[in-house]
């Protein structure tokens, strides 16, 4: 019996493989295991290797399985490019259809007619099923589980397919328990039942700026930030609101700074290349200290790339991209669940601080499905910052504007929206006076960007470092950022074995940077590793430019475009220490 | 009811002398008032140019942005705030130059929002350089020995995308120039208007005389008809764009606005945005 | 001299199967020798998308370079050396949104290549959003309820701009294809080509049979005179843009590299580029 | 008599500042005296207080001054907003016309009818004339200097013309001759009589582009860069090249990109908001090892800013713009002479290295006008790197593409452009095989990465770090960037007066940064004072990045719009030790 258990299906993009995993997981889910997958997948439509990757467990992981127990394989690609995974003792599946063969010698192997199986039901549509019924036999799921799945999917068209893609399962799931029976190393233990969502860090993203109030979203498409704006698409028009497909990024995101003067919440999705091309309007927005959100799902840079895999190369971008010098703040969210909050979040510091907000995933967290614990409405709200309603509004003195750009303690001036009888201003990209008209005085200059520059040093953020760190004095301190929090975490458990002590620190909020957290995480620790996929270290450098400590910190880096294994963070740290 | 007046404020343009955009914001203020706004309800977005700083001197909300986006962040707005009269404002480097591809889209758009180009045919804050606009052959800082690039047709380009609301006008002739922005403003869709407005200081061709002896009002023209698309396309190619009037307009297309599945009539900014429990609940069912 | 073969390489497209793309590179390659081109005189430069990888299938100099830039660097890389045959390709995203302005002012400029729009009304990369050619009322990924803009009209703008070859194909007839692409490489100046070329798998409205049943090929018109720019304006919006063949052709029109003075026939790559002491020497004589 | 002197012209934009600040520098120059200027102006045409700032030296500095000694007016404003400046016993000489008046006590003045005279000779446009003759006799300059400049001006309309505005010279002399007479401390000593060249550093930029062989420039004009342009515009028609001003800055770089692939050397020009604009496209040079050279004039941002002022604010944006990680050379020369040679120096770069080159200046050093020593035909070299020619080429196998990619020890491959006929090959932004072809393999791909960002480890640059340091020990470190250093050596002056041992350290080289110079002058200071003038000390945050020390180096930062003066520096440094 087992707590844990890896399986991954592969096949050429276009046959069904996401169709495959989503099945199985959604069955699973519904039976209160913790999920965490990974879809590998190239840029073209049809044809190329693709596969999904699912790590089943009892209790919650938030990480890829360095290995893999079980692999269904839908062609001898899938089989080459994948077996060197399968753990000792794990079994292959693979379709007869293609006269599978596999060469490692420790793993069990099995053709399974699945294509013969499902083109004598009807259409080898159905292989999928039968691929999801051997599995679930493989490692003792009762298939009734999947009469509700199957009943949802299919009942459209009609009994009839339901019970033909029902039939598909048992057939896949019989020929399995004919030929191999059940082996204990694989049969998984059962889970708590608790009601759980699946979702992706993008959909997450997506939701998370419904309950935020955005009503409109100017996007253009990029893999992998598309499904926030296909989320959006879907879901807006019940709430009164739209998305608009521009005709580039440049448009999107100067449509959301219109839209956000205008004082809706606004806000863009997109990845790397599209962020290069905001760059100048993310200045106009932190000049004119109108509100922000940019969701960049980071993929494999620069340029275009790897544009399907997984990197984490947009922080310096994002922290400098635009020329000249305006605040920004930079949140990494590090679980699909924190998406959701991170990003209702990112909105209400967008209007309270009345600058852009950068929130950074990467593609592995925003394509990934994960189980999250249900999402707490009561968590959700609002604050729209010093925003000033008609009733606080006094009646301007002739010739006089409403000072959009009052100097105030806090750096933060009220703020009014075109409409409103009493608020008539100026806002230009140009250095202006606090009435916003164009100005150059030096002094004013002086004091203008003192205000924009120092106001972000307030805010405040939710864990803007995630700490577990159980050890006063630690010999190591691991840092992170994004989608790396569990597969550190879990890394972290080895060196613990082996006798290290060593805190976790995760960065969930780059800029302002999180200093006095970090710094005294850092004074405990004898040595501070950076856990990041990228080539150059970037976060580390934040770390040595805004804490110092430079001689304690090296970097652990990845860059081929796949998310790190548990057992490469191990191993890399080890070799560090 | 605002008069012009009360579209106007204390700041002097720093325009030069004669600069033809004082025309433009003259028209701009006279139609504000004609058509029955008030100035807070009214916004004006401008690129960066000359031209651009025409936001700064009217009486109403005024965005002066980045060079050639003036058109996205104008939709976004009315996007947000549909009781918003929203105009747009640039020249026509800002418009035909980096942001041809927003006006283009714009027009093809149609959201409610109105856009004059203050075509100068020239870089004016850049101290004179050819636009997209400049016939071939224009001499000027960057083309010391001739411009070699023809001109852009933006009336062609206009009808060609199938905007609703596609017109002409003249810096000297200011009530033209008023009535069609007014109509522009009442128009219900994308309307572009663009404006022969000279530079004095940089381009000594296209010249307030220039312009006089070489346009032809088509308002004049009692057989033209501006609701054919085909004839003014056939017009305005005949004239080589030199024509001043209502060129063309499409009063049945309907607005971007009203077309978006489910857009209310209440502007989004008015509406409440939190999200209700049990609306939160159902989102999260897909993910069940 | 070169056979279509020899522009061929050993890769298998990772197109779909049945991609309009495959058409289109097939007449690329035979429009190369028909035009008696080598392989290493020819240089295909593309955008981002399904259609911007077809510069890796063809055995020529091949520049895959970013989301609607494929213009300006195909411009670029002709002003260096102009003795190269230049083709840009791309997708209808990539040439009528983000790249539109480019496509604007590459056909103003008039520099001479050959540009070729691999247009299947929908971006196929990004699996099946609408792009600016689809048509009102398109269900896709991005507009499930339908989209709520017209499509773009390439050749109405083309001719707008004054491109000087205007012209049209469809990956279903791939003899007239190939016969247009050639006669784009033959013309001296900007050359635009739209394509027709199906996505299978995203756009199921815009099929192989949909064109065959609505398309015109005007080269059966006798009548039809493309060097006549205003009737080919007429004749695009008749037909609602639904033809193919030349549609206009100008062939006084000068290019730009001939058009620059003292540019010489001699590639810029090739001639030497360190300066002459008494050129120096003159150079400074202004700072003295 | 005196060694240097201050001079500065001020009226309305449009009534011939400029060329009264021209013609009296040109004659100062060619009398051998050493010329620092300044221009303050602002974002519109006509109309707007403008000034002309002149410090003339019989040694080399290159920095303006804190005060003035002469001061002329053509409009009250010119006197209200620098009377200021006008030290004590200084003289302002005001055009009578508007009726000047001076509340200054200590400064000495004199109403002169400048218009008058000249309208009394013909046309009020010759007051520039008067007001450089009433300058020449306050200062002992003898008017025959102004023949030779004034012919070739005029020669053109007719001798006329060019004897009408001698006459113009010679009344303003007489005038103050006989109202002031000559005061011994304006008189300037006499200059060395040796030639120089009087130039801006966009012209100088322009100038380094023709000799390194650029033969086409792609660009779109902006504030303060748009004079690299004219000045190409004019001159590589010469050399059978050409500017073409395009749409807009993405179709610039692209273009330029485009020509750089095809085998020619091509750059282009901005400032800040160009620079954003331009991201993606650097990401595309980077990836795909595409030699391009980029010249950012600064100046004062965020977003349009302060387009008519100084600062030095986009050298984040040029180190970091671009999403995901390539490698950048960043180069700032620190005089217009310099800024000559760099520009050499930086193709030279770009195609040695494969990368893209950025060359920021700042709005001082583009605009101002300073004397030069002749410049060095043989110090122009030409490398183009590992370029093949034909002869280099063996014929390709069948089937088989150029390596373009080729791994190498240095990381740099072999090159080839279009048209050579083995050399066929192809060229993507997407992630490539050593061929070119898109390639997602994850060795490739780390091998690729290390490929790029470390390849320009290597980098030889003239002077990285320009060193004034003459003590072993120091008390201090001045460091600085850009157009500063002239005015940093004239505040070390100072300080080294006042008993403290100071070193200079200028960087010239951004990226790559200098680690092991900039430490050890580090390591002999005990505080070192990054001036900068921007608001967040980007180069102060390289040198805590790269050579850590963070505790011993502060900032003095000046981000109004306006360069230091000398005393600002000094003032700032004392206060900061
Ligand atoms: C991204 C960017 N590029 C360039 C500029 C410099 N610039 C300011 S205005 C302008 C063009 C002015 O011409 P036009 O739009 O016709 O306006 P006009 O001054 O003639 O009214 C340019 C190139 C800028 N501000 N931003
Ligand atoms: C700057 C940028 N934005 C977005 C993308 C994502 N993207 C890649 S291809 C494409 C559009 C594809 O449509 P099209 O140009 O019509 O080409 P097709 O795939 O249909 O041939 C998009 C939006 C990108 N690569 N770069
Ligand atoms: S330069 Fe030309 S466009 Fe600009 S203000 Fe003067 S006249 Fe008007
Ligand atoms: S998705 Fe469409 S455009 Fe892309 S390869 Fe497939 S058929 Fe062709
Ligand atoms: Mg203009
Ligand atoms: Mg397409």
């Amino acid at each position: 019996m087992i707590n844990q258990l890896s399986w991954k299906v592969g096949g050429q993009q276009g046959e069904g493989i996401d169709s495959t995993g989503e099945i199985f997981a959604v069955a699973l889910k519904r039976q209160g295991y913790h999920l965490y997958g990974y879809r590998h997948f190239s840029s073209r439509i049809k044809g190329g290797h693709t596969n999904y990757k699912i790590r089943v467990t009892t209790e919650p992981v938030k990480a890829i399985s360095d290995d893999l127990d079980i692999l269904i394989a839908f062609d001898q690609e899938t089989i080459d490019l994948n077996i060197h995974e399968l753990r000792a003792g794990g079994i292959c599946i693979a379709d007869s259809k293609f006269n599978p063969e596999v060469k490692k010698e420790d793993v069990r192997f099995l053709s399974v007619p699945i294509t013969e199986i499902a083109q004598n039901l009807g259409t080898s549509l159905m292989k999928n099923m039968v691929a999801v019924g051997a599995s679930s036999a493989l490692i003792g799921l009762p298939l009734n589980v999947f009469n509700e799945v199957v009943e949802e999917m299919f009942s459209k068209k009609g009994q009839d397919v339901v019970d033909k893609n029902m039939q598909a399962i048992h057939e896949g799931a019989a020929f399995i328990t004919k030929e191999l029976g059940q082996s204990e190393d694989l049969l998984l233990a059962k889970a708590d039942g608790k009601k759980r969502l699946f979702m992706t860090g993008n959909e997450a993203v997506g939701l998370g700026c419904l309950a935020a109030g955005v009503r409109f979203m100017p996007a253009y498409p990029i893999t992998p930030a598309s499904e926030v704006m296909e989320y959006l698409i879907k879901n807006l028009p019940k709430f009164g609101g739209t998305v608009t497909q521009t005709e580039d990024e440049i448009a999107a995101v100067t449509m959301a700074i219109g839209a956000s003067y205008g004082g809706a919440r606004s806000m863009t999705s997109t990845s790397g290349p599209g962020l290069s091309l905001m760059q100048e309007a993310i200045g106009l927005s932190g000049i004119t200290e109108t509100p922000l959100v940019i969701i960049d799902v980071q993929r494999g840079g620069p340029s275009t790339g790897l544009p399907t895999k997984n990197e984490q190369s947009d922080f310096n971008a994002a922290l400098y991209g635009a020329h000249g010098e305006i605040p920004k703040i930079v949140i990494a969210p590090n679980t699909v669940e924190d998406a959701f909050y991170d990003t209702v979040e990112a909105f209400n510091l967008a209007d309270q601080y009345q600058c852009p907000v950068i929130v950074l995933t990467d593609l592995s967290l925003g394509m990934g499905k994960q189980t999250v614990e249900p999402l707490d409405y009561d968590r959700i709200s609002i604050d729209r910052g010093k925003y000033l309603g008609d009733q606080e509004l006094p009646a301007l003195e002739e010739n006089q504007m409403f000072k959009r750009y009052a100097f105030t303690e806090d750096g933060v001036s009220p703020r009014v929206i075109p409409g409103q009888q009493h608020g008539i201003h100026h806002v230009t990209g140009v250095e202006h006076a606090e009435n916003g008209r164009p100005f150059e005085g030096t002094l004013n200059r002086k004091k203008m960007m003192e205000k924009r520059l120092n106001k972000i040093n307030t805010v405040k953020f939710t864990n803007p470092i995630l700490e577990q760190a159980p050890h006063a004095e630690s010999d190591l301190l691991v840092v992170g950022i994004g989608s790396t929090q569990g597969v550190i975490t879990e890394a972290i458990g080895r060196l613990e074995k082996d006798g290290l002590k060593v805190n976790q620190a995760h960065v969930r909020l780059v800029s302002p940077f999180p200093v006095n957290e970090m710094k005294s995480l850092m004074e405990k620790a004898k040595k501070v590793v950076v856990v990041e996929n990228n080539g150059t270290g970037q976060i580390a450098n934040q770390i040595k430019l805004n804490v110092g400590m430079g001689e304690k910190v090296s970097s652990l880096l990845k860059y081929d475009g796949d998310p790190f294994l548990p057992a490469e963070i191990y191993n890399g740290i080890k070799g560090l220490i | 009811m605002a008069t012009f007046k009360d579209f106007r404020n204390e700041l002097k343009p720093n325009w030069c002398p004669g600069c033809g955009d004082f025309a433009v914001q003259a028209s701009i203020q006279r139609a504000a008032a004609n058509v029955g706004l008030e100035p807070h309800n009214f916004a004006v977005v401008s690129g960066i140019g000359c031209s651009g700083r025409i936001s700064g001197y009217i009486n109403a909300y005024g965005l002066h942005g980045i060079h050639g986006r003036a058109l996205p962040i104008a939709q976004g707005l009315k996007m947000a705030n549909r009781d918003l009269t929203v105009l747009a404002a640039g020249g026509d480097g800002d418009g035909f130059a980096i942001g041809t591809n927003h006006t283009i889209h714009a027009m093809r758009r149609n959201i409610d929002i109105t856009y004059v180009v203050m075509d100068n045919n020239i870089y004016g804050l850049t101290k004179g350089q050819t636009s997209p606009r400049s016939s071939f052959g224009t001499k000027s800082k960057s083309t010391p020995l001739g411009s070699i690039e023809p001109a852009l047709h933006p009336l062609e380009l206009a009808i060609s995308t199938g905007a609703g609301f596609v017109a002409q006008a003249f810096s000297g002739d200011i009530n033209q120039l008023t009535k069609i922005i007014e109509a522009g403003m009442k128009h219900k869709g994308f309307a572009f208007i663009n404006v022969f407005s000279p530079c004095v200081t940089f381009n000594k061709v296209n010249t307030y005389d220039w312009y006089k002896e070489n346009l032809v009002n088509l308002e004049e023209d009692a057989s033209y008809d501006p609701t054919n698309r085909s004839m003014a396309m056939q017009k305005v190619m005949e004239n080589e764009g030199l024509v001043t009037g209502i060129i063309y307009q499409n009063t049945e297309r309907e607005s971007y606005e009203n077309l978006v599945p489910n857009f209310k009539q209440e502007p989004i900014v008015k509406q409440d945005i939190m999200i209700g429990k049990e609306d939160f609940t159902k989102l999260l069912k897909e993910f069940e």
